[in-house]
Formats: structure tokens, sequence, C-alpha cells
């Protein structure tokens, strides 16, 4: 058999994770270059795969399979299809700029005993977070995506609670019991929703017989394997409810506030831009293919909790004092377009949702990561501690703003293809739902703004006046970012047509047509 | 050669200057303002090649193409960066080009002493690149991020000194209210998609008529609405007077003669929607009749003689909407008018510029008078471009404006009458105001004194770089309307794009012009009775009720403050509580029940075997009793 | 009571005077496990009365591992000459099975009980007194706490050496247990391990008293159960006339009917059935601890020695499960349909209990075991499903669990201050800054407890689950994932301690541990991590375990 | 008379063995009720071994004899040590543990 190119990336970052771990305590900077490189090295093999994809292929790509788990039922069962590519992309792609803008943020304060090393810890826990994500994106075994769907958690719990902002307003040990709420917050909430797709998995396992994706789908297709309408619908909302969780949809969304808040920027990036989009992701592969007829009959109601997400997120963010919180919400809201765009079911809406958790994925790491760099000067996350930044770094505050104008989808720029496909595509079949969602650009400019006015504009507030500009690695940070959203945002053709087929193979899953269009209906 | 692969340097020219401006650092600030003036030339250059390589064709094919590339290729979803260039286009492309040239040569001037002009430069490039696009673009989508990038460029210019929370705020105001326009246009584009399955004008504009009228309407309708915002219409109209805070050459370009008018550039170019969707053209001319008289009377009563030009702006840009709104009688002329007005407005504001320049920045024209002696260019250029807008004969505004008036009686019925007379009402009150603002700015006795530090502005004429573009806009404004009225011109130039016919004006022509001279004296003579007349207070009287309503733009701000800003902060705030308590208080209480539940049970292990061996006695019997039970039943 | 049956038995015994005992066949080989066990034991209480007190300790620590290997080689050797499959019987006279399950159980006693043995025999946690090395054990069981006797006895350099030989007893009567094949033999092993552990938790050489403690509630409440437990035999050998399970599944499914219609009263008679076996069952819960039999388990864990707690909850929880499993699947099968809700529901109460309370734990010792008693309930899960992947989810459950509550509890013995092991919560706090490596050891425990996917704890759940919703067990599955939820808030709450919070100034201090206790944790995060990533060999095996033989 | 009498005879004794041990305080008290339940048992036995006619009930009785004095020895041991270490032997004074 050929080699095994997905196992291999996913591979990397693991071996990554371990050397990292094992660099001795006092050899702080080589464990941070070895992350890095480790962090290059998946991104190398990311592209490899990206170029081993032929969008016109097969659904699934450079598929590998063995035995793992007979008595369950389980395969070692890899493969890809473009959505899964340009995911796959996204994250080998983001790990680097986030162990890059996180370099110094697990420094030890004082040196503790000899034997306690934060920093390995650190890159570490990114690196296998970076290895859960891709094998998941990776995965058609319903249960060895589960098993990573859950075991991602650890880690991620051990960087929220593990090392919170140094930067925090108030006293540390207040700053930690928040920090550790957190991230207890963010594990229960996950692992509730973990366990009641484990019960779900194992329905599936009793009705299906296995866990292959592929094969279940097939038998559904050919309706060898037929399900009866309750047991489809009560599986598909064990599904869904983990992944809604996961890409918080309202109103399971309080987490992501306190874990984006308390985590240092970086980490929350890899929450919000990464490991969040195993939920959307996993809603589009495993929610749709599995149980179409349980899906459509959920729609309307999906619907309704993606409408509330997007305004109601939207509408908390104006109402936040914290930066970071800000941008929280501003995700939640950003998810709602996603999972409406998924559940449009409609090409354009799809093919949408993807880009989006490709372009917010871009977005807000460069909003953040220059977020978490305004907050490592001034100490502070308060908006209000802010004003006047513009004067004093003007292109952290430039960067800043195309980050702003990024999350606010302003065309020209990535986000904003995405988000009109998510719109024509919703209001394509449901015109109501389509056309209270665009209520969400005028929110979305709102809430950007007005962070970007207290912040950066108006008199100098004294506690900034000696903040000084981007530096050097801050700014390899940010800038390829940027140019990314507006590359994607000129030109974005490569990112459709590696989608495209895949979004054919999804509609064709729930036996969906988009609506034509009244001209030609009438000829 | 082969002409339209020039299109794309037209747009390409002033982003390229932006890009380098913006991101080439300090190294620039010297060369900088240089640079963007001549890649604001370049794609006034290439305009009149075009233009003139246009006039050699044949009227049918002189509308030119270029596609680029297709942009977001989707299943069932096109989109791509192509470019048209017909008549319509090519009148706005010379505009936009011609009069940013001249500003940006203005601004090298006016923005000397500025040491962030390097950016403020590329700020305007960035919004010439943007315009040509919106002008340019083939279809509704690109059309759309030209729109929004204009908006961005605005956004950033007004607030330029972000130093100054009014800018700022203004800045943001203004980004808010066009994105709520922006809104109508990704609806009326979502409506195209549904409806035609694509959004490039000719497929769509070619589908127009085999559509439902409702359909249309609703197009119609939300395609309004966009042009309400970018043209600040009402009720979309109030960031306009806040724009000026920023630098007044922006005002000129961006808040006079260019940007606000992509409003009527996009009615005009979806013409054949409308006229498909009467009741969407009665809400236009309604606008535009509404938004005329709202502008000219906030225009009567602002001392600020900026916002006073951006009432008039306001009213002007009506009389262009409703001339649109009137169908295929109007577009020409509201096209025209557009121009025209784009060399007058232009001027006016670069005047007011060249005024504040000589005093200190002061825009308060209590504190002005009898400047005339002091900067006389100024004044020949800031008279005839008033002359103009009032419409007196035979300078630009009297041809544009006046037909306008004709057209709008020409609709015909008693709407015909009614927006005929409220464009004459206008005509009358422009004439009011423009004169107010002539007479407090350069007659009368001066009035200014020192400020506060002590220092009083000694008045003087600006430099060349400022006058000569004062100049070359005030010849626009003289000769621009003539030029195109002569043998319609324009009219024939536009036929092709906007099927032009006339309609059968209830009143000849000579009429109205008529009445117009007579409203336009009662206008001049009643302001010159309260200003010209007796010495103006240098403190603004308390004034009439409706004078005082105007000064706050028709409480239309305070309305906007009450409703939307206060209800809206009432409304984040008590969701951020239900947020807090309801949504994550389920779960919290959730957990805390249980942690009870626990604490509870707990109780039971009190250390005591005998206890203990009660409950395993106790399980027994159940376990006993239950088993029986099973059987029994 | 008919006179006929009276006659018979009197002219049976007339009629032909006995002149010859044939004697019993007893295949050696085939209970070779036990009888290495048993045996040892009894050479250890032979090297308690001759070899001297300095070199007991290294003698009896080299019998017992001896044995425990040579009979975990004997059942190794057994299950691959197939008598776990193909050759499985019924040896002994009756008295004993030799089948899967019986030998699957007994290899996982076995080896548990070897790396138990290895935490009993650990001398190194605590500072030599008066010269001599102290492990866990009381200096001498007989001597007042605190008198001068005591102190005698430490200077002396005594040691409980006994542990051994009774931790072989103990072990030896666990074997027997699950391979019971009448109701008498499994009464008689029940005691058999029982009486060596109420010994072995009065023997804890700090926190006596505690100990004592520990040991009298769980003597009283051990007897009460297995009085109850003997009632129920007594009630099953009425309605059967016989205690061999084979006979009485006979009777039960009505294929042996009634000898003499004049016995109908009792012989036959459901009452007794079912209240019989209602009482046999709940002696075999009492020993796994499920609610409401489980209010010993808290304070028994915490009192006796920890290498015994560990022991107890790893092998006493195999052993009971296994005998529960037989009893019902070999005896009962014909009742099902009685006691299956029955289970049903004591696996609920269990699952919930043992979670809900623990989230308001403060002693690390009390919180592992309400730990373990929802633990009981989820394998109950496994017991309902009633087939066979029911029985093989179970037996790999056990095996997983065992060894992770081992690690767990020599975990527990390392972290000490000056008043012994630092049991309670508060002093774990920081931990993980002091000592990262045992605070990730102990997380990888915590977690696996939680059944995070990638340890055993993971695999674990998902086969009993997967056997209970194939049963037809849905909903038990349900509040499962629903207690799983539960369970997972206190296991975080500890890994949180460990790692998220400062550092307590007069914070405990982590014990360098010998070889022994290093193997018994060891071993514990290796059999953690290989069945979470890789369970499937063991699964195959307990698979090819899952048949009884009847 | 009729054996099932025994039987209730026996099912008396449980239950009043039973009773003993949650109502007596003192250990020793509470472990010989714990031994007149297993005679119960005995009891039971003998007249189930009498009903049927075999003889294994009478042999279990002599198991639980032994197992009954096996539970002597090791009860007793843990009672007098505790008792000693406390001068009570009171189960309800036993109650370091709880909650």
């Amino acid at each position: 058999m050929s080699f095994p190119l997905l196992t291999a990336t996913a591979a990397l970052p693991a071996v990554g994770a371990i050397a990292t771990a094992a660099v001795p305590a006092a050899r702080r900077a080589a464990a941070k270059w070895l992350a890095l490189f480790f962090s290059l090295a998946t991104l190398v093999l990311a592209v490899v795969v990206l170029v081993r994809f032929d969008p016109d292929g097969d659904r699934y790509q450079l598929t590998e399979s063995r035995a793992w788990i007979a008595d369950f039922g389980v395969r070692y069962e890899l493969g890809v299809d473009g959505i899964g590519v340009a995911l796959i992309a996204l994250t080998a792609l983001l790990i680097p700029f986030i162990i890059l803008a996180g370099w110094h943020d697990a420094d030890p304060l004082e040196t503790k005993s000899s034997r306690w090393r934060p920093t390995q810890g650190f890159f570490a826990l990114i690196l296998a977070v970076e290895a859960m994500v891709i094998i998941s994106f990776e995965a058609t075994d319903v249960f060895l995506f589960y098993i990573f769907f859950e075991a991602m958690l650890i880690p991620m719990y051990f960087l929220i609670g593990g090392f919170g902002d140094r930067a925090h307003a108030g006293s540390d040990e207040k700053a930690s019991a928040q920090r550790s709420y957190a991230a207890v917050k963010f594990l229960l909430y996950n692992l509730v929703g973990g366990l009641i797709m484990l019960a779900a998995v194992i329905g599936l396992y009793v009705v299906a017989g296995n866990f292959s994706l592929q094969e279940i789908a097939e038998a559904r297709a050919n309706g060898s394997l037929d399900m009866a309408t309750n047991t489809e619908r009560l599986l598909f909302l064990g599904f869904f409810f983990a992944f809604a969780v996961k890409a918080p949809l309202w109103p399971l969304h309080t987490w992501l506030p306190n874990a984006m808040g308390e985590a240092t920027a970086p980490v929350a990036v890899l929450i919000t831009a990464v490991v969040d989009k195993v939920g959307t992701f996993a809603m589009l592969r495993f929610c749709l293919q599995l149980f179409p007829e349980a899906s459509k009959w959920a729609t309307p109601v999906i619907l309704v909790l993606a409408l509330i997400s997007i305004i109601y997120g939207a509408l908390l963010a104006v109402g936040q004092r914290d930066i970071k919180r800000l941008v929280a919400y501003a995700s939640i809201s950003h998810f709602g377009f996603i999972i409406l765009g998924i559940f449009a079911m409609t090409s354009q809406g799809q093919s949408g949702a993807t880009l989006y958790m490709v372009n917010h994925g871009l977005s807000t790491a460069a909003l953040m990561l220059v977020a978490g760099f305004l907050i490592s000067r001034r100490g502070s996350r308060l908006i209000a501690d802010y004003g006047g930044v513009q004067k004093v770094a003007p292109v952290l505050a430039g960067t800043f703003l195309v980050g702003g104008l990024a999350t606010l989808s302003l065309p020209g720029l990535a986000p904003f293809v995405s988000e009109f496909l998510v719109l024509v595509g919703v209001f394509a079949r449901y015109p109501a739902v389509g056309i209270i969602a665009t209520l969400g650009i005028v929110l979305a400019a709102l809430y950007t703004l007005v962070l970007y006015q207290r912040t950066m504009t108006g008199p100098v507030k004294p506690e900034v006046s000696a903040m000084p500009d981007l530096r050097v690695r801050e700014l390899a940070v940010v800038a390829p970012l940027i140019a990314l959203l507006i590359g994607l945002g000129v030109y974005p053709k490569p990112l459709t047509e590696l989608v495209n087929p895949a979004v054919k193979h999804t509609m064709s899953d729930v036996q969906k047509k988009d609506p034509q269009p009244e001209v030609e209906a009438a000829k | 050669m082969n002409t339209e692969n020039l299109i794309a340097l037209l747009v390409a020219a002033p982003l390229l200057g932006a890009a380098v401006l913006l991101c080439g650092g300090r190294r620039l600030d010297r060369v900088g303002p240089w640079l963007g003036t001549l890649l604001a030339a370049v794609p006034f250059v290439i305009g009149l090649v075009l233009f003139t390589d246009m006039l050699g064709k044949g009227a049918e094919e002189r509308s030119l193409h270029q596609h680029l590339f297709s942009w977001i290729p989707v299943e069932g979803f096109q989109a791509d960066v192509a470019f048209q260039l017909d008549q319509l286009s090519m009148t706005f492309v010379l505009l936009i080009s011609g009069v940013g040239t001249l500003i940006h040569l203005y601004s090298i001037g006016y923005m000397e002493h500025d040491e962030r002009r390097r950016r403020f430069f590329g700020y305007l490039n960035l919004f010439l690149a943007a315009m040509l696009l919106l002008v340019l673009a083939d279809n509704y989508l690109l059309l759309y991020v030209g729109w929004e990038g204009v908006g961005l460029a605005s956004y950033l210019l007004i607030g330029f000194w972000q130093h100054k929370p009014s800018a700022a705020t203004a800045a943001k105001k203004a980004f808010l209210v066009n994105r709520v326009g922006d809104m109508g246009l990704s609806i009326a584009i979502m409506l195209m998609f549904t409806t035609f399955g694509t959004f490039a004008f000719e497929p769509v504009l070619g589908a127009a008529e085999e559509t439902s009228e409702g359909k249309l309407t609703a197009i119609g309708l939300m395609l309004l609405l966009a042009a309400c915002g970018k043209s600040a219409q009402v009720p979309l109209q109030s960031w306009l007077g806040d724009a000026m805070e920023g630098p007044t050459p922006v005002s000129a370009l961006i808040h006079a003669a260019t940007m606000v008018t992509a409003g009527v550039y996009l009615i005009v170019r979806s013409g054949v929607i409308f006229n498909g969707a009467p009741d969407a053209q009665l809400a236009v001319t309604v606008v535009g009749a509404v938004t005329l008289l709202f502008g000219a009377i906030v225009g009567c009563a602002k001392d600020d003689i900026k916002k006073a030009l951006a009432g008039s702006t306001m009213s002007q840009i009506g009389y262009m909407i409703l001339a649109a709104g009137l169908g295929p009688i109007g577009y020409v002329f509201a096209i025209m008018h557009l121009v025209t007005h784009g060399f007058f407005k232009a001027g006016l504001f670069l005047g007011a510029g060249s005024v504040m320049h000589g005093m200190n920045d002061e825009v308060d024209m209590r504190k002005y008078g009898g400047l005339r002696k002091y900067m006389p260019v100024t004044f020949v250029t800031f008279g005839l471009g008033y002359l103009a807008i009032i419409g007196f004969p035979g300078l630009s505004g009297f041809f544009s404006k006046d037909k306008i008036i004709e057209a709008a009686f020409a609709k015909g019925g008693t709407e015909g009458w009614i927006l005929g007379s409220v464009a004459l009402l206008g005509a009358a009150i422009t004439a009011y105001y423009m004169t107010r603002v002539m007479i407090m700015t350069f007659f009368g006795e001066k009035r200014w004194e020192p400020d506060a530090q002590g220092n009083a502005p000694h008045p003087h004429e600006s430099p060349k770089s400022m006058t000569i573009p004062m100049i070359l806009l005030a010849v626009g404004s003289v000769f621009a309307g003539g030029f195109f009225s002569i043998g319609d011109r324009f009219m024939h130039w536009l036929e092709p794009v906007t099927h032009h016919d006339h309609g059968d004006s209830p009143l000849s022509a000579a009429t109205v012009t008529g009445a117009t001279m007579v409203v336009l004296v009662i206008g001049v003579s009643m302001a010159w009775v309260q200003y010209g007349r007796r010495p103006v207070p240098s403190v603004a009287p308390r004034g009439s009720l409706v004078t005082r309503a105007a000064r706050r733009d028709l409480l239309q701000d305070d309305f906007n403050h009450v409703v939307l800003v206060r209800g809206g902060e009432h409304l984040t705030r008590s969701l951020v509580y239900v947020d807090h308590t309801l949504v994550d208080g389920v779960v919290n209480g959730t957990a805390a029940s249980v942690g009870g539940l626990s604490g509870r049970l707990r109780k039971l292990q009190n250390g005591y075997a005998r206890s203990y061996a009660v409950s395993m006695f106790g399980g027994a019997a159940v376990l006993i009793v239950a088993t029986l039970l099973m059987r029994a039943v | 009571m008919s006179a006929t049956a009276v006659h018979n038995l009197w002219t049976m015994a007339a009629a032909d005077p006995i002149d010859k005992i044939d004697a019993p066949k007893i295949e050696y080989g085939q209970l070779a496990p036990t009888l290495i066990v048993i045996g040892a034991a009894v050479i250890g209480v032979l090297i308690e009365a001759f070899v001297p007190r300095k070199s007991r300790y290294y003698a009896q620590l080299f019998v017992s591992v001896v044995a425990l290997a040579a009979a975990f080689a004997a059942v190794v050797a057994l299950a691959s000459g197939g008598y776990g499959t193909t050759k499985a019987r019924i040896a002994a006279m009756g008295a004993i099975a030799v089948d899967g399950p019986a030998l699957f159980l007994q290899g996982t006693i076995l080896l548990a009980g070897l790396v138990a043995i290895f935490t009993f025999a650990e001398r190194r946690l605590d500072p030599e007194a008066h010269g001599n090395r102290i492990d866990s054990f009381v200096a001498q069981a007989g001597a007042v706490p605190g008198s001068p006797g005591e102190q005698a006895a430490t200077k002396a350099g005594f040691t409980t050496t006994e542990v051994f030989p009774l931790a072989l007893f103990a072990i030896g009567g666990m074997l027997v247990f699950p391979s019971a094949n009448d109701l008498l033999t499994l009464f008689i092993a029940l005691e058999v391990f029982s009486l060596p552990l109420y010994l072995l938790c009065a023997l804890a050489r700090r926190k006596r008293l505690m100990s004592q403690e520990a040991a009298v509630k769980y003597f009283l409440l051990g007897a009460f159960a297995s009085a109850f437990t003997l009632f129920g035999i007594a009630l099953i050998y009425g309605y059967a006339g016989s205690v061999s399970y084979g006979t009485i599944a006979k009777v039960v499914d009505g294929t042996l009917t009634t000898v003499d219609p004049a016995l109908a009263g009792t012989m036959g008679n459901d009452a007794l059935l079912l209240i019989g076996a209602a009482m046999i069952v709940m002696g075999l819960l009492f020993k796994v601890g499920a609610v409401p039999f489980h209010m010993w388990t808290p304070d028994v864990y915490q009192g006796a020695p920890t290498p015994v707690t560990g022991f107890m909850a790893a092998a006493t929880k195999v052993a009971a499960f296994g005998a529960l499993l037989r009893l019902l699947y070999v005896v009962l099968p014909g009742l099902r349909w009685d006691w299956r809700p029955v289970m049903w529901g004591i696996a609920v109460i269990t699952m919930l209990g043992g979670a809900i309370v623990a989230i308001t734990q403060t002693d690390i010792k009390r919180l592992l075991a309400y730990s373990s008693i929802a633990h009981a309930g989820f394998i109950l899960a496994g017991v309902v499903a009633t087939t066979e992947e029911g029985v093989s989810s179970v037996l790999f459950y056990l095996g997983a669990y065992s060894f992770v509550t081992i690690g767990a509890f020599a975990v527990v013995t390392l972290v000490r201050d000056a008043g012994g092991e630092a049991t309670h919560l508060s002093k774990w706090a920081g931990l993980g800054r002091r000592s990262p490596l045992v605070a990730a050891v102990f997380a990888v425990f915590l977690l696996a407890f939680a059944g995070i996917p990638l340890t055993s704890g993971f695999s674990g759940k998902f086969a009993v689950f997967k056997a209970a919703a194939e049963g037809g067990a849905g909903a038990l599955v349900v509040v499962g994932v629903l207690s799983s939820a539960i369970a997972a808030f206190f296991y975080i709450r500890v890994i949180v301690l460990m790692f998220f919070s400062e550092p307590k100034a007069d914070g405990p201090t982590v014990a360098v541990p010998s070889p022994l206790t290093m193997t018994a944790i060891g071993v514990g995060v290796a059999v953690t991590l290989v069945l979470g990533v890789a369970p499937q060999y063991f699964l195959d095996l307990a698979g090819q375990a899952g048949v009884f033989v009847r | 008379m009729n054996p099932v009498n025994y039987l209730y005879l026996a099912a008396l004794l449980f239950a009043i063995g039973a009773t003993g041990v949650l109502i007596r305080r003192n250990a020793i008290v509470v472990f010989m009720c714990i031994e007149l339940m297993l005679n119960a048992c005995n009891l039971a036995f003998v007249a189930f071994s009498r009903l049927h006619g075999n003889l294994d009930g009478q042999i279990i009785a002599f198991f639980t004899m032994v197992v009954a004095a096996a539970e002597v020895v090791v009860g007793l041991a843990i009672i007098v040590s505790l008792f000693r270490s406390r001068h009570s032997a009171s189960v309800d004074d036993a109650s370091l543990m709880k909650l």
C-alpha cells in the first residue's frame, strides 16, 4: 500500500508534541523552535496533501484502511474530501502562527521547581491538539472520529486552564480561579456533549453494525439499511448536540466567552479558529451524510437557533467590555452563519459555509492575535483601558482594523465571499431567514467599529502613550494572515473549486436540489 | 489597439497608489502626495483616451467589456470580475478622475502641514479605485464591492483626524448608516439571484421585462434603500452632516462630487427594473422630493459653512433622485445635474476649504464677513459656483436643474404637479440659503476676533496648488451645463443607456423657466433682506422653532439617538444580563442542584455501622419484594 | 412430611451396609492455580512459625511472588490447553467449573494480586524507624495504639509479615469464588477470601483507630451479609433439593421435575426460589459494593491500609462479579425476566448514587471508593445485557478497571506528610507544580476512570454500554452516559486541584518509591494506555471467554 | 409434627438475629446475633434435608459451623483489639469515618 500520507500528516505533530515535551526544563528556547519546526513540517505535509488531492476525483481520496478493534466494528479508516483538505490546510497553516504568537506566553514567571516545565508543556499541548484536530478531519470511521473528537478536550483543557493571560486585571488568585472555572466549564460542556454523542454512537452501531462512514452511507443510499424514523432522529440529535456544543450554537454557547476570555490569545484562536471547526465540519460530514432525513426534519429548528446565534451573538458582542469576550461573541455570531449555510441545503449555502470555516479561521486569527499583542502591552483586557493607540502604534492599529474589517466581512476580504454565499444560499430557500440574517451585517459593523473607535481612536490615554508598535515577530504573524485574507477575497476560485465537488456529494446525500431561478422556471 | 484592455488600468492605477502609499512607510512621506496625485491623474488620461476612442465609434458598439477572471464560481452561482464601460460609466469615469485629480492637487497644498498626509493620499487613491470599480463593474456583486469600498474610504477619510473623538464618531456613524443601505443592496442582489439566477447587468436588465412586477418592485425598493444610504437621502441622510468632520477636500470629492451620487448611478443603471415597477419609482420620487426640501431647510439654518453646504448637497442629490425616479423622462437630467453639481459643489467646498485655510480652520460663518477683499480668487470662484447652484441663467445649474423641474411637471397627473411645485420650492430655498452663505462669508463687516490664545486669524489667499483647481472647477461650473444642453448633446450621448423619452409637460419649457426665475429672485431677495441689509450677529440668535429644529437636522439625530442608540444600549445590556443569568444560570443551576443532592445523600453516610446494616436490611427487603412483584405482574 | 421418604432414608441406610467408600475424583491439574496459591499460603504460615524474624519478609515476599506467578502460569497453560473454550468442564465432583470466565477472572485476579503484593511489600515510603525499614502495616497488631508495647514493637523492628499469607488466602478464595459451581463452594469461598480481608483492614501502621474501626465495620456488615447469603442458599436448597448449579438450573426451567409429589409444598415452590435468589444476590452485591449495599465501602476503603484498599477494590470486585455472572447466567437464566428488571434498577441507582455522592467528597480515598461504586454500576449495566457479549464486556471491564484501581491507590500511597498519607484533597493542591510526573500519572488514572477515549476506561465503558444497548437496555446506556458526565466532574476537580491551583506552603511531599510500587504504577499506566489504544487482543480474549460451562 | 414448622422457626430465629444486629450497640452482642442468624440457616438446612430426604443439607450444616467458628476467631480478634484501644465495644462509638 502506498505511503500513508494522511497518517503522516496527523502523526507528525503528535511526534512533535512528544519531542517538545521531552526537552529539558532549562532549554526553553529549544522547545519553542522545535515546536515551530514541527508545525512547519506539518504545513509542508498538508500542502502535499493539497497537491495530491484531485478535486474532480473520487469523493474520498488518499484513503487508508486498517483493522483496529474488530469487536467494536471499528476500523482505522482515513480519507479526505475537498472540505477536509481545506480545513486540514487551514489548521496546518494557523498552528505555526499560533505558536509564533504565543512565543512568550508560557515563559514561567519565576523559575519554580526545576521539574515544572510550562513552556515545553504549552507548545507540546498545542501540537497535540493539532494532531487530534487533523485526524478528526481525516477520519471516515465514526468511532475513530469520536475518539479524537473527545480526546481533543484534554489538551485543550490544560491549555485553557494552565496558561491564562499573564496580563490579567485583578489579583493572580482571582485570575487563576476564573481560569480554572473557564477550563472546567469548557470541559464539562463538551464532555456532556460528547457523552450524549457516545450514546448515539453506540446506538448507531446497534443499528448499522459497523462504523464505516462510507459503508453506512451506501447502505442508507441503496436502502439495504433503513432506520426507523424515530431511531434516526434520536441518533441525529445525539450527534448534533455534541457538534452544536462544539461549534457553539445558541443556547449552548456560554462556555466560549469564558474560555476565550481567560485563555491567552493564541489559545483562544486555537479554540475558535481550529477546534470549533471540527463541530461544524462534523455536522456537514456526519449529520447530513448519516441521517439525511432527520437532518431535513430538524432543519427548521436549527435554522431558527442559528438565526438567534447570529443576532444574539452580535448584540452581546456590542455589549461587551472585554476585548476577547467581544471577539468570542462575534465568533458565536459567525458560527451561526456557518450552521445556517450548512442547513440551508443549497450548493451556495454549503460551499459558503465551508469557505466560511476557513475564512473565519483566518479573520478571527488576525483580529484575536493582534488583540493579544495589544493586551500583552497594556496588561488589560478591558476596552475602557485603551484609547488613541492608533497614534502611538499605527501599524498595530492598522492591522487591527484590517482584522476588524475582515470580521465584518468587508467586500474584497475573504469573509465577504463566504458570508454572501451563505446569505444567498439561505435566501434562495428561506427568504425570510436570509433577510433577518443580513441584519447581522449591520451589527457586525457596529461591534467591530465600536471596538476600534474605543481602543484605537480619540485622545491618547497616558497608560498607552509609551506603547511600542508591532515587533518583527508579531508582524511576521499578522502580515501573512492579512495577505491571505485579501488574496482569498479577490481570488477565492482555488478554494471554491476544491470545495464544490464535495458539496455536490453532500447535496446528493440529502437528495436536495437547488431552487430554480424564477425566470428559468418560467421558461 | 484593443482599447477595452485599458479599462482595468483605470482601477488598477489608483489601487496601486493606495497599496504603495499605505504600505510604503515613512520614506514615502515627501514624494507621497505627488505620487498619489500622479496615479489619480492616470485614470483621467486613460479615460480621455477611451473617451475619444468611444466617440470614434457608432452609438451601439460604444459599450466596451473586459472580463478579467471568474471570481466566485460555485454550483449555480457565477460571479466574475468583469468591467463594462458604456456612455454612463464613461461619464462617471471622467467626472470622478477629473475632479479627483483636481482635488488631489488641491490637497497637496491643503494638507501640507499634516504629518500623516502620505496616508491621506493613500486613502484618497483607495477611494478613487473603489469609486471607479463601482461605476465600471458589469455586475451588481462587483458593484457592491466598489460600493462598500467607497464606504470604507469615506470612513477612513472622515475619521482621518482620529484624535478628535467627534471625527471618529462621525466616521463610525457614516459607515453604520451606509451599512443599513448596503443591507438593501445585498438583499436586492439576492433577489436578483433567485429571480434571474444571475446578477450581471446584461442578463438581469435584459430579462427584467418578462418578470413579475412584484419582484421588480421589491428589487427596486431594496435598491432605493441602498441609494438612500449612500446618497444621504431621507431617512438615511443623518450621516452626511457629521461627515463634514473630515478634511475639506474629502468633503468636496467624496461627500459632494462623487460618492454621494453613487445612489443616483445605481438607480439610473437599474432603470429598466424601475421602469417595470411604477410603485418603486413613485417611492424614489417621494424620497427625492422629501430630501430636497429637507436638505434645503437644514441648509438654511446651519452657521457652519460646511454643514450648510452639506445640507445643500443633500437637497441637490434630492433633485437627482427625484429626476431618476421620474423614469426615462428624468434619467438623463439626473446624470446631467449630477455632473454639473459635481463641478460647482466641489468648487464651493474647495472655496470653503480655502476660506477655512485662511481663517485658522474656523467654520462658523458668523465669524466670517467681508472676506471678498482678503481672498479675491476664492471669492470669484465661490461666487461662480454660487451662481451656478442657484441656477443663474446661463450657468450649469440653470440648465440641469431647470430640466429636472420640467421633467417633474412632465410626470403628469397630480403627482407631476406636486413634484414639480416641490422642485420649484426647493429652487427658491436653494437660492435663499446659498445667498445667505455668500453674504455671511464674503460681504458685510468682518466679524472675527482673537480666539482664546489671542491669535487673531489674518485671512489670506490660498497657494496656487489650491486656487488652480478652484479656478478649473469654476470654469466647469460655468460652462458645463450650457455645453451639455446645446443640441441636447448629453441626451444623445446617454440615449443608448437611458432610452430618453419626452413626457408631455402640462407646462411649456418657457413657463417653467419663468417660474424658476421668479422663485430664484424671491429666494435671493429674502436672504438679502435678512442678512445683507442689517449686520449679522456673531452669535446665533435663538431663532424660531423651525430654525432650531433645522439646526438640529430637524431632530432626526435626536430621534436616532433616543430610539436606536439608547434602545440598543438597553437591549444589549439586558441581553448581557440574560446571557449571564438565564442561559448560563440554567447550567450552573443544574450543577448546583446536583451538588446539593450530593450533600444531602452524603448525610446518610453517618458512620454508624448499625445504620449501614439497616440500609442493607432494607435493601434486601426491597430486593425480595421487588423480585416477588416481578413474578406477580 | 410424608412417612415414606423418612422410611426410605432409614431403609437405605439399613439395607446394604456400606463396605466401601469410593474416593472422590479430583482433577488436580485443572485446579492447579487455586491449589498452588493455597499451598503457598500454608507455607507462608509455616514461615511465620519457623523462619527468624529478620528474613521473614524476604521469604514471604519470595514465596508469594513465586506462587502467584506459578499460578498465573498454570492458568495460562490451562487456557492455552483449551480448557477455556472447547475442553471447558466441571471439575472436582461438580464443585468447581473450569471454563472461560473462570480462567479469565482467575488470571486477572492473580495478576492484580501480584501487583498488589508489590505494593504490600513497599518499605521505602516512610523514613526508617530505629534503623528498620517499615511498610504500611502495623508493627504488632496486638499492641494497643500509642501504648509502650507498640513503641517497643516498632523499636524492635517487628513487622506484620502475616499480611502475605493472609493475602494469599484471600486470593485463593477469590480464585474459587467465580468458578464455584455449587452454592456451598460459593459460600465457603466467600468466607475464605473475606476473613483475611477483615484482618488486613485492621493492620494499618498509621491511623490505627480508623483502621480498626474499618475492620469492625467491614467484619460485622460482611458477616451480616454472608448470613443473608447463607439463608438464601438454604432456601434455594429447599427449593431444588440440591445446591449444585446444574441441578438447580434444571429444576428452575422445569426439565427436572419433582421426585416426590409429596414435596410439592417446598420443591418447586417459586417463593422459596425467588426469595433465596434475592438473598444470595444481595450477598454478592454487598461484595460488589452496589447501592444500597455499598455503605461499608467508603469507610473501609478510607480506613484500611492503602495497599489493602487497592487490592480489595480491584480483586474483590473481580471475584464477586465473576460469581454474580455465573449465578445469574448458569443458575438463574430461567428466572431472567424476574431478576433482570431488579438488576436494572440496582444498576441505575448504583451508577447515579456513586457518581452524585462522590461530588462532595473531600478525602481522596473516599472519593475513589465512591468512584468504585459508580463503576460497579457501569459493570452491572453489562451484566444486565444477558448476552454473551455482556459477559465478555464485563470480563474486559473488570480486567481494565482492576489495574487502574491498584495503580491509583499506589499513587495515593506516595503523597505523604508528617501524619502518613495525605489523603485530604486540599493537601493535593498544586501537586502538578511540585511533582509533575506523579500528578500526570494520577491524572491518567483519573481520566481512565472518567472514561476519556484512548484510555482503558473508555474501551471498557464502550464495551459494556454497547453490550447493554444490544441487549435492549438502551435507557440504561443513557443513564450510564449521564452519570459518567456527573462522575467526570469530580475527576476533573481533582485534576484542577493538582494542576491549576497554587501549591500550599505546608503541602505534602511525594515519596520516591522502591521499584516494587513503581512496577505497580507502571503496570497500571501501561494497561491503561494499551487497553485504551489497542484493546483488540484483550477483547478477543474476553470474547472467547464469554461462555459458561453448564 | 409438620417439618415446615421448623422452617418457620428458622425464619423466626433469622429475623430475631437480624433485628439484634440492627438494634444492639455492643459489638459482641451484634456478633452473637449474627451467629444466631447462621444457626437459623443451619436449622433450615437440616429441616430441608429432612424434607428432601438427602443428606446435603446436614453436611452443609457442618460446614456452616466451621465457618462460624472461623468467623468467631477473626471477629473476636478484631473486636477485642478495638476494645483494647477504645475501652468500649460499642459499635456506635466507632464512627470516626463518616460523610
